[in-house]
């Protein structure tokens, strides 16, 4: 194992729910700059895994290391300090704010409550802003409320709000589910480009879109790795097609 | 079966559904087609009356549901799928599924319903906030179906399922249609799996349906052509 | 006229030559609701009573009543409202000792005056204050001295509610019983107000087995305190109690049938036998009807707006320092209790009474001391 | 008598009063167990509830004493049916006129009951006069048993337990057996959806809170054997109340009971080695530390997110 | 200075409403009112200041605290025990056993001061006390719940329970504390005599000034991340904490800085009423607080102002008015405003006030610009089951909080 070489390093990671096992002695590597995309039948532990990486979840056994960082012990705002950034399932915005707002509040500085306090709106803050809003569709929508925006309008959003933490680790849950098809392309699109310099897990069912960007491809079942390696092998899995892909 | 006039509803001022005319034979399946917020969860929201009705009726059996509540649409034979499941989180599976149960089943949940989705009896006293995202899904198909409704209104069923499952919905859906002549109305924005399931589709836009055609003269190009836009 | 107003009224007091206002300040709402409403019946039928004969220096006494609400500061805030804004040529109020001392202050400040019913725990004189209720010794020693004599008792336990008159009256009670009783204090608890179970203690008196058990529970947890001795099958028949904080008003919460048989120390009792007080009682029920109880507090409620009267023709001025120096030595025939006499000290004179309670909610008064004395700063018993 | 009998006498006793404290606390919140348990409202006016019953059984024994004072023994259960009756049909009422205008709004039906608490003692003290009033209890059920020399175990004691005993039990069986306790559930979860699966919620709703409430009558009815009835007597009960609700983990049955078991031990055993005020702060102190080391209650329900 | 007039004053419309506020506390009032009156509402203003800060606490931070009683009284207490100090003085009491500790010690038979009374013999220390007392005692409660993720009615409770705790306890060690009748008979502050009724003009400007101090930094707090950040919380507490905040320091902290106002506003209550009792640490007077600032729309740190003014003058009103009867009216109005008027008077300034006068205002200049900023209309209707939450900018502060416009 060439650790310097990996992201994410997750081994033996085991977390079980009144005796039932969601992941189960897990072993996952990831490399610097891999977008990895996770799937799995329903029920794999797909999300469980994403939970226990960002400390949501406390592990019951294994160790999860990023860059040598043991994160299993950390609180989660330590953890996303760390570099960890991650999107829920669900779109998860704050309704109540701009979009201008939510994106600045993602923005990693005034972490402190007295940092906070005293926290301005500088002209590096206004305008990574801008960046991000850009690359994530949303420049023209920036003093609209959040709860305003379309499902994939939101979904976006959240994305922004990671990249605004600029994390060297991205973790994506079902990023499209919801989307229209030409949601989905630009998306996938989104996804590439923010790729590059940053590794990324993204966890999805629309094979098509898993298509479009996965670099390599992890099949989990009943909290245990099923299959790993590119698209083309994962899919002609026979045993991936037996619990996942159907015949 | 379904039969739908001058339906007029929205949120507060504005309105989002606009005199809207569609109709549903008996055990025939209806996909509704559209992009992202063109009203179709809207429109599911009034039919099953979560939404008021503004203007217009709503037929179901030759009997205007239009001014009723909730409850009692489904005593008239109308079940819903909502999306994003809204499944009751702190009941069990088997519990969840009770919730739609009509009177006369005594409180036994019929055993199709298990053989059609296995993995509910496996976590049948499992609380069902805790069951993955997909397995929520087919909770919330199952709760609806129990109510042996004579119409299934599903809001984008196939969100957050993996594809074999998938697969099995469209299977199971046109197989329940059979069963139980059952009136199907789907929306989606996957148009594989509309293909794959209904008998008929139309495309809603902007609340107003812009097209309409049978499966069988479906046209994939044409159909993504407003389904991109 | 024979008192002009520019006479009686040097200090701008609500008096006109008709008229003269006062200020009733009492909680009408409140769980002291529960307490004080007797007290406001029983001013508003002196003050009846005072205006069916001619009023005071010819003047027809009208009233302004507040809600105390049974919140200290409203008390305070009502207080000065009545004495700033209306000014009242007299207050008849108060019943706890936290509202009394709310707007002690206040009647020290605009100089006013305020005659307080209620018996407590002492620790206080001024000369904004009539006191028509007992202070502690007053209404704790004769009762102590006659239960110690009459059932030989050696041994007492001491009950309370969590606040300062159990606690000063208890404090008085010990030294007394270890003092001058030669007796000994086997136990002393204190429950907070509105406490409603009272296993625990209840188990701890049947252990301790005390000669006597002293009780000053209040509120809704005196309701409760007995309803449980008796379930507990602690009756009289089996246990002397003494209690100074069950009066008629209390029976009828608690039931006859509850506290059958146990003993109360008050200054009055509404069987009480004399002629002033079959008026008293029967007005009392004319007015408030026949079901309506008499205590101890609502009977020295009664004294206030005569007592009044009485300064206020003594003095004959309605000046707030005139009536306080005219108030001592100021003797009360009519009073239903008998009679008492306002010491210089403006706490009355009075005797105390052991009363039996009986199971129609009335007590049987087997006991009178003679004329005592009040003391409101007792020495040996601090 | 040796002091060793006397010991062990006092010690069963205190046992006994341990559980009768348990019993009238589990009493108090059963009500609430459903009306903020499981429907999350926050009723302040709980306590006004109880004082119905109360009121309720006064009336009856007053009827009973002036009309048929031969039918004074048995009396008290129709007491009982009657604080239910008129606890649930204010309850249905208040349901009506303004907890339903409140449900997406949890918070605020703390204020509006408030305000109801107010009304509904103000209306009390109109009712029925500022002073206490006491029902004339039946005879046997002011005793106590004396299964030895030494011990006496209240009846009413006896009487509140059974009670407690066997509403908890219906509760639930209702909760958590019937077709009516899973609406309540579903309901109380999400409202709309429910609709969709076909609950007639506002029925459950309004059946739910003034079931709570009726159960808030019986509880009154039954505390006049050990406690005060006057306008405010409820009010003593409403902060133990919740306390013992809020400990359970909100949405529990099981929850509520060992929660009143805790609070009532903790109480009844310290009461006995130290002041009455000091085993309050106390038995207080330890609800503070349990929901801090538990912070959704004892018997939380845990789902994800 | 921009920064400070659109962040502190909240632009044009917050400037207006706080200079209408000072001017109705110090022009108008003072003048419409007898010197009894206008005590009274130096009084009420103290409750002013935990309303503001239960503004903070409970309508930003999301945070329902049901014991503001006890930092209003335990910053009333540390003021009071200054004040009986300097009451207490040999001269004054050389009637009682132990000359120069107050009257209800000696009544208690203590023979010596004790100890932690000791620091309130000096003003600075006893200044200090005010703050830091309450402060630590939130801070302690905030950290061991907050970093416990106790929250909701479950946060409610316990402090709930700490009122009734503290109270319990005031009440029980009544020989250093008072009691239940409290610490009373307050005459001096420093040689200033706080019953005159100079002293209380002084204190009742002094009170206003304070408060007015005090919103103005509330605003300051909403405008800054750290107010973004509390409504970011109360929506989505999860996102915010995957952001890469630690939570619970930020509701310690706006848990602390309620109680710093409560206990500003205990401390000047003790000087301008000359007593505190623990009947303002109960239960009661606690929920009652966060009826002042519900009336007042409780994301109105000015509503909260004028909520406790409507509150309090009501509860005078009609009890003067009908002493036995107003219950009605208090609880009928506590009852009509949750029902009506979910956002207090500041909703209703804003969904009918100030549209009437963007209206009046529009008429008259019809073909200049468009009226300024009218709030956005809320476009729920009751009955759509679609279940939002209100929202939470409500208007009244919206003019404060500002969707600032990122200068280009
Ligand atoms: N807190 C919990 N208690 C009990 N079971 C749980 C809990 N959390 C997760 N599970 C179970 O663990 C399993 C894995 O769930 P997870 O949400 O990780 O699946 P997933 O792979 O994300 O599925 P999907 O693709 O449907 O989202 C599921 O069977 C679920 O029921
Ligand atoms: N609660 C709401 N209040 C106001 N407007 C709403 C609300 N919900 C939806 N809308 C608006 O109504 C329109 C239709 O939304 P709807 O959810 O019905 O679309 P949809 O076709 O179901 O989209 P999707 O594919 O994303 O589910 C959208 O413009 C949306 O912004
Ligand atoms: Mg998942
Ligand atoms: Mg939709």
């Amino acid at each position: 194992m060439a650790k310097a070489e990996l992201a994410l390093a997750v081994e033996g990671l085991t977390v079980s729910f009144d005796g039932f096992k969601a992941v189960d002695d897990l072993n996952l590597y990831v490399d610097q700059n891999e977008l990895r995309v996770v799937i799995g039948p329903n029920g794999a532990g797909k999300t469980t895994l994403l939970d226990l990486i960002c400390g949501r979840t406390r592990a019951s056994a294994g160790s999860v290391k990023f860059k040598d960082k043991e994160l299993t012990r950390m609180p989660e705002h330590q953890i996303v300090r760390a570099g960890v950034g991650r999107k829920f399932q669900t779109p998860s915005i704050y309704e109540n704010l701009t979009v201008f707002e939510n994106l600045e509040v993602s923005f990693p500085r005034g972490r402190t409550v007295f940092g906070a306090m005293t926290f301005r709106r500088s002209s590096e803050v206004i305008e990574r802003v801008h960046r991000v809003a850009e690359e994530i569709y949303l420049e023209d929508r920036l003093e609209n409320a959040a709860e305003l925006l379309s499902h994939g309008q939101k979904q976006w959003l959240e994305i922004g709000m990671l990249l605004m933490q600029e994390p060297e680790l991205m973790m994506l849950d079902e990023p499209v589910a919801g989307m229209s098809v030409t949601e989905r392309q630009k998306t996938a699109e989104l996804l590439n480009r923010i790729a590059v310099g940053r590794s990324m897990i993204v966890i999805e069912h629309d094979m098509e879109f898993v298509e479009n960007i996965a670099h390599k491809v992890t099949v989990l079942h009943q909290g245990k790795l099923l299959a790993e390696g590119s698209m083309e092998a994962v899919q002609a899995n026979p045993k991936v097609i037996e619990v996942y892909l159907g015949h | 079966m379904m039969q739908v006039n001058g339906l007029r509803s929205g949120y507060g001022q504005s309105v989002v559904i606009h005199d809207l005319g569609l109709q549903a034979g008996k055990a025939e399946i209806l996909a509704v087609l559209g992009r992202n917020g063109m009203g179709k969860t809207t429109l599911f929201k009034t039919l099953m009356g979560i939404l008021p009705t503004r203007a217009g009726s709503v037929r179901v059996g030759g009997e205007d549901i239009a001014g009723l509540e909730s409850y009692q649409r489904v005593a008239k034979g109308v079940a819903y799928v909502p999306q994003g499941r809204l499944i009751f989180s702190t009941l069990t599976v088997e519990e969840n599924i009770r919730t739609g149960l009509r009177k006369s089943a005594k409180g036994r949940i019929p055993d199709e319903i298990f053989s059609l989705f296995p993995v509910l009896f496996d976590m049948r006293r499992r609380k069902g906030g805790n069951l993955s995202g997909g397995q929520q899904q087919q909770l919330a198909i199952a709760r609806a179906l129990v109510s042996e409704p004579k119409v299934l209104l599903l809001d984008e069923p196939t969100e957050g399922i993996q594809p074999s499952i998938i697969k099995d919905i469209a299977r199971s859906l046109k197989e329940i249609r059979k069963l139980k002549n059952l009136t199907i109305l789907v929306s989606e924005q996957v148009l594989s799996f509309a293909l794959d399931v209904a008998d008929r589709l139309v495309v809603l836009d902007r609340g107003r349906l812009v097209h309409e055609c049978t499966a069988s003269e479906a046209n994939a190009k044409t159909l993504s052509a407003y389904l991109t836009v | 006229q024979q008192f002009p107003t520019t006479k009686v009224n040097t200090t701008k007091l609500a008096v006109t030559d008709g008229e003269v206002t006062v200020g009733q300040l009492h909680s009408a709402t409140g769980t002291m609701a529960i307490s004080e409403t007797g007290s406001i019946q029983a001013e508003r039928l002196a003050i009846d009573q005072i205006n069916a004969t001619g009023g005071v220096l010819g003047r027809k006494i009208k009233i302004i009543q507040e809600d105390g609400a049974s919140d200290w500061p409203t008390f305070a805030e009502k207080a000065k409202k009545l004495l700033v804004n209306d000014r009242v040529a007299a207050v008849f109020g108060c019943w706890t000792s936290a509202s009394r001392k709310a707007v002690l202050p206040v009647f020290e400040k605009e100089n006013g005056m305020l005659y307080y019913p209620t018996f407590y725990e002492g620790l206080e004189q001024s000369k904004n204050v009539i006191y028509t209720g007992q202070e502690a010794t007053q209404q704790i020693i004769a009762g102590l001295d006659w239960i110690a004599k009459q059932k030989n008792a050696k041994t007492f336990f001491l009950i309370g509610s969590d606040y300062i008159w159990p606690r000063t009256s208890n404090k008085i009670a010990r030294k007394h019983i270890e003092n001058v009783l030669k007796g000994k204090v086997v136990g002393e608890e204190y429950y907070p107000l509105g406490t409603t179970q009272f296993g625990s203690l209840i188990n701890k008196i049947k252990l301790q087995k005390p000669d006597v058990v002293y009780a000053i529970v209040v509120g809704g947890s005196n309701v409760a305190f007995y309803k449980q001795l008796k379930a507990a099958g602690v009756t009289s028949d089996k246990q002397t109690l003494l209690t100074i904080s069950v009066t008629e008003d209390e029976m009828l919460g608690i039931g006859g049938e509850n506290v059958e048989g146990f003993y109360a120390a008050m200054k009055y009792f509404q069987a009480l036998d004399n002629p002033n007080n079959k008026k008293f009682v029967e007005a009392f029920k004319a007015k408030y009807g026949e079901k309506s109880v008499i205590g101890d507090v609502t009977q020295a409620a009664y004294l206030g707006p005569w007592l009044w009267k009485a300064a206020v023709e003594k003095a004959g001025s309605f000046d707030i320092d005139k009536i306080a120096a005219a108030s001592p030595g100021i003797e009360l025939k009519i009073a239903p209790e008998g009679y008492v006499k306002i010491h210089d000290n403006h706490h009355l004179w009075s005797k105390t009474r052991i009363g039996v309670a009986q199971k129609d909610g009335q007590f049987k008064v087997v006991y009178e001391s003679g004329l005592i004395e009040p003391n409101p700063f007792p020495k040996g018993y601090q | 008598m040796s002091w060793f009998s006397e010991f062990g006498a006092i010690l069963a006793m205190q046992g006994f009063n341990g559980l009768s404290v348990f019993c009238v606390l589990l009493l108090m919140a059963l009500g609430l167990a459903i009306i903020f348990g499981q429907m999350g409202v926050i009723n302040m006016a709980h306590g006004e509830f109880l004082t119905i019953g109360a009121y309720t059984t006064y009336l009856f024994s007053s009827l009973t004493t002036s009309y048929a004072p031969a039918f004074a023994p048995y009396y008290f259960f129709f007491a009982i049916a009657g604080a239910f009756l008129i606890a649930f049909c204010v309850g249905y009422l208040v349901e009506w006129g303004l907890i339903r205008h409140l449900y997406r709004r949890p918070l605020d039906t703390l204020l509006a009951t408030w305000g109801l608490s107010l009304v509904m003692q103000q209306a009390f003290r109109s009712t029925f006069g500022a002073k206490e009033v006491s029902a004339t209890l039946p005879d046997w059920l002011m005793g106590s048993v004396k299964p030895s020399e030494s011990i006496d175990i209240p009846i009413n004691g006896l009487f509140v337990m059974g009670l407690t005993v066997i509403l908890t039990g219906m509760l639930a069986l209702l909760l958590y057996r019937s077709q009516w306790g899973l609406r309540v559930r579903a309901t109380t979860q999400n409202r709309i959806m429910s609709g969709a699966v076909g609950i007639n919620t506002r029925r459950v709703d309004r059946i739910t809170f003034a079931l709570g409430c009726g159960i808030a009558g019986i509880a009154g009815a039954a505390f006049t054997t050990i406690g005060s009835t006057g306008p405010t007597s409820g009010s003593l009960y409403i902060v133990d109340t919740f306390l013992t609700v809020v400990l359970g983990g909100a949405a529990s049955l099981a929850g509520t009971i060992a929660s009143a078991f805790t609070i009532a031990q903790t109480q009844a055993t310290a009461e006995f080695f130290m002041h009455g005020s000091m085993a309050k702060v106390l038995t207080l102190s330890a609800v503070v530390l349990i929901l801090m080391m538990r912070p959704q209650g004892l018997f939380s329900i845990k789902v994800r997110r | 200075m921009k920064t400070i007039y659109r962040n502190v004053l909240g632009g044009k419309a917050g400037t207006l409403d706080v200079l209408v506020l000072a001017a109705i506390l110090f022009a108008v009032f003072p003048f419409a009112l007898d010197p009894f009156r206008l005590s009274l509402l130096g009084k009420y203003l103290c409750y002013a200041f935990v309303a503001v800060g239960l503004v903070l606490c409970w309508g930003y931070g999301g945070i329902l605290s049901l014991g503001q009683g006890v930092f209003f009284g335990l910053g009333g207490y540390c003021m009071a025990m200054y004040l009986k100090l300097e009451a207490s003085d040999p001269v004054s009491t050389k009637i009682q056993s132990t000359p120069g500790i107050p009257d209800f010690m000696d009544w208690n038979q203590i023979t010596s001061l004790p100890w932690f009374w000791e620091p309130f013999k000096s003003l600075p220390l006893t200044v200090i006390a005010v703050l830091l007392v309450p402060a630590l005692l939130a801070f302690i409660i905030g950290v061991a719940m907050f970093k416990r993720r106790v929250k909701d009615v479950y946060f409610s409770i316990v402090t709930q329970a700490i009122a009734l705790i503290l109270s319990v306890l005031i009440i029980g060690q009544q020989g250093m504390t008072g009691g239940v009748n409290g610490i009373t008979d307050l005459k001096t502050l420093h040689g200033w005599d706080i019953r005159s009724d100079s002293a209380k003009y002084i204190l009742y400007y002094a009170s206003g000034v304070l408060l007015i101090a005090g919103i103005l930094f509330g605003r300051f707090l909403i405008a800054s991340k750290v107010g973004k950040l509390l409504l970011a919380m109360r929506d989505k507490e999860e996102r915010v904490r995957f952001s890469g905040y630690d939570v619970a320091n930020f509701k310690v902290f706006v848990f602390v800085v309620a109680a710093l106002f409560a206990a500003v506003g205990g401390a000047l209550f003790t000087l301008q009423v000359g007593f505190m009792s623990p009947s303002f640490v109960g239960i009661v007077p606690s929920i009652e607080m966060v009826i002042f600032a519900a009336v007042g729309g409780r994301m109105s740190l000015i509503g909260a102002v004028y909520g406790t003014l409507l509150v309090n003058f009501g509860k005078t009103y009609f009890s003067e008015t009908f002493p036995s009867l107003w219950l009605y009216f208090m609880g009928g109005l506590f009852i009509l405003v949750v029902m009506l008027f979910p956002n207090g008077i500041a909703g209703l300034m804003d969904s009918h006030v100030r549209p009437w006068l963007a209206r009046r205002r529009g008429a008259r200049l019809r073909n200049a610009e468009t009226p300024a900023d009218a709030p956005p209309v809320d476009s729920s209707l009751p009955g759509t089951a679609t279940v939002r939450s209100p929202s939470p900018l409500a208007p009244g502060e919206g003019a404060s909080t500002p969707r600032v416009q990122p200068a280009h």
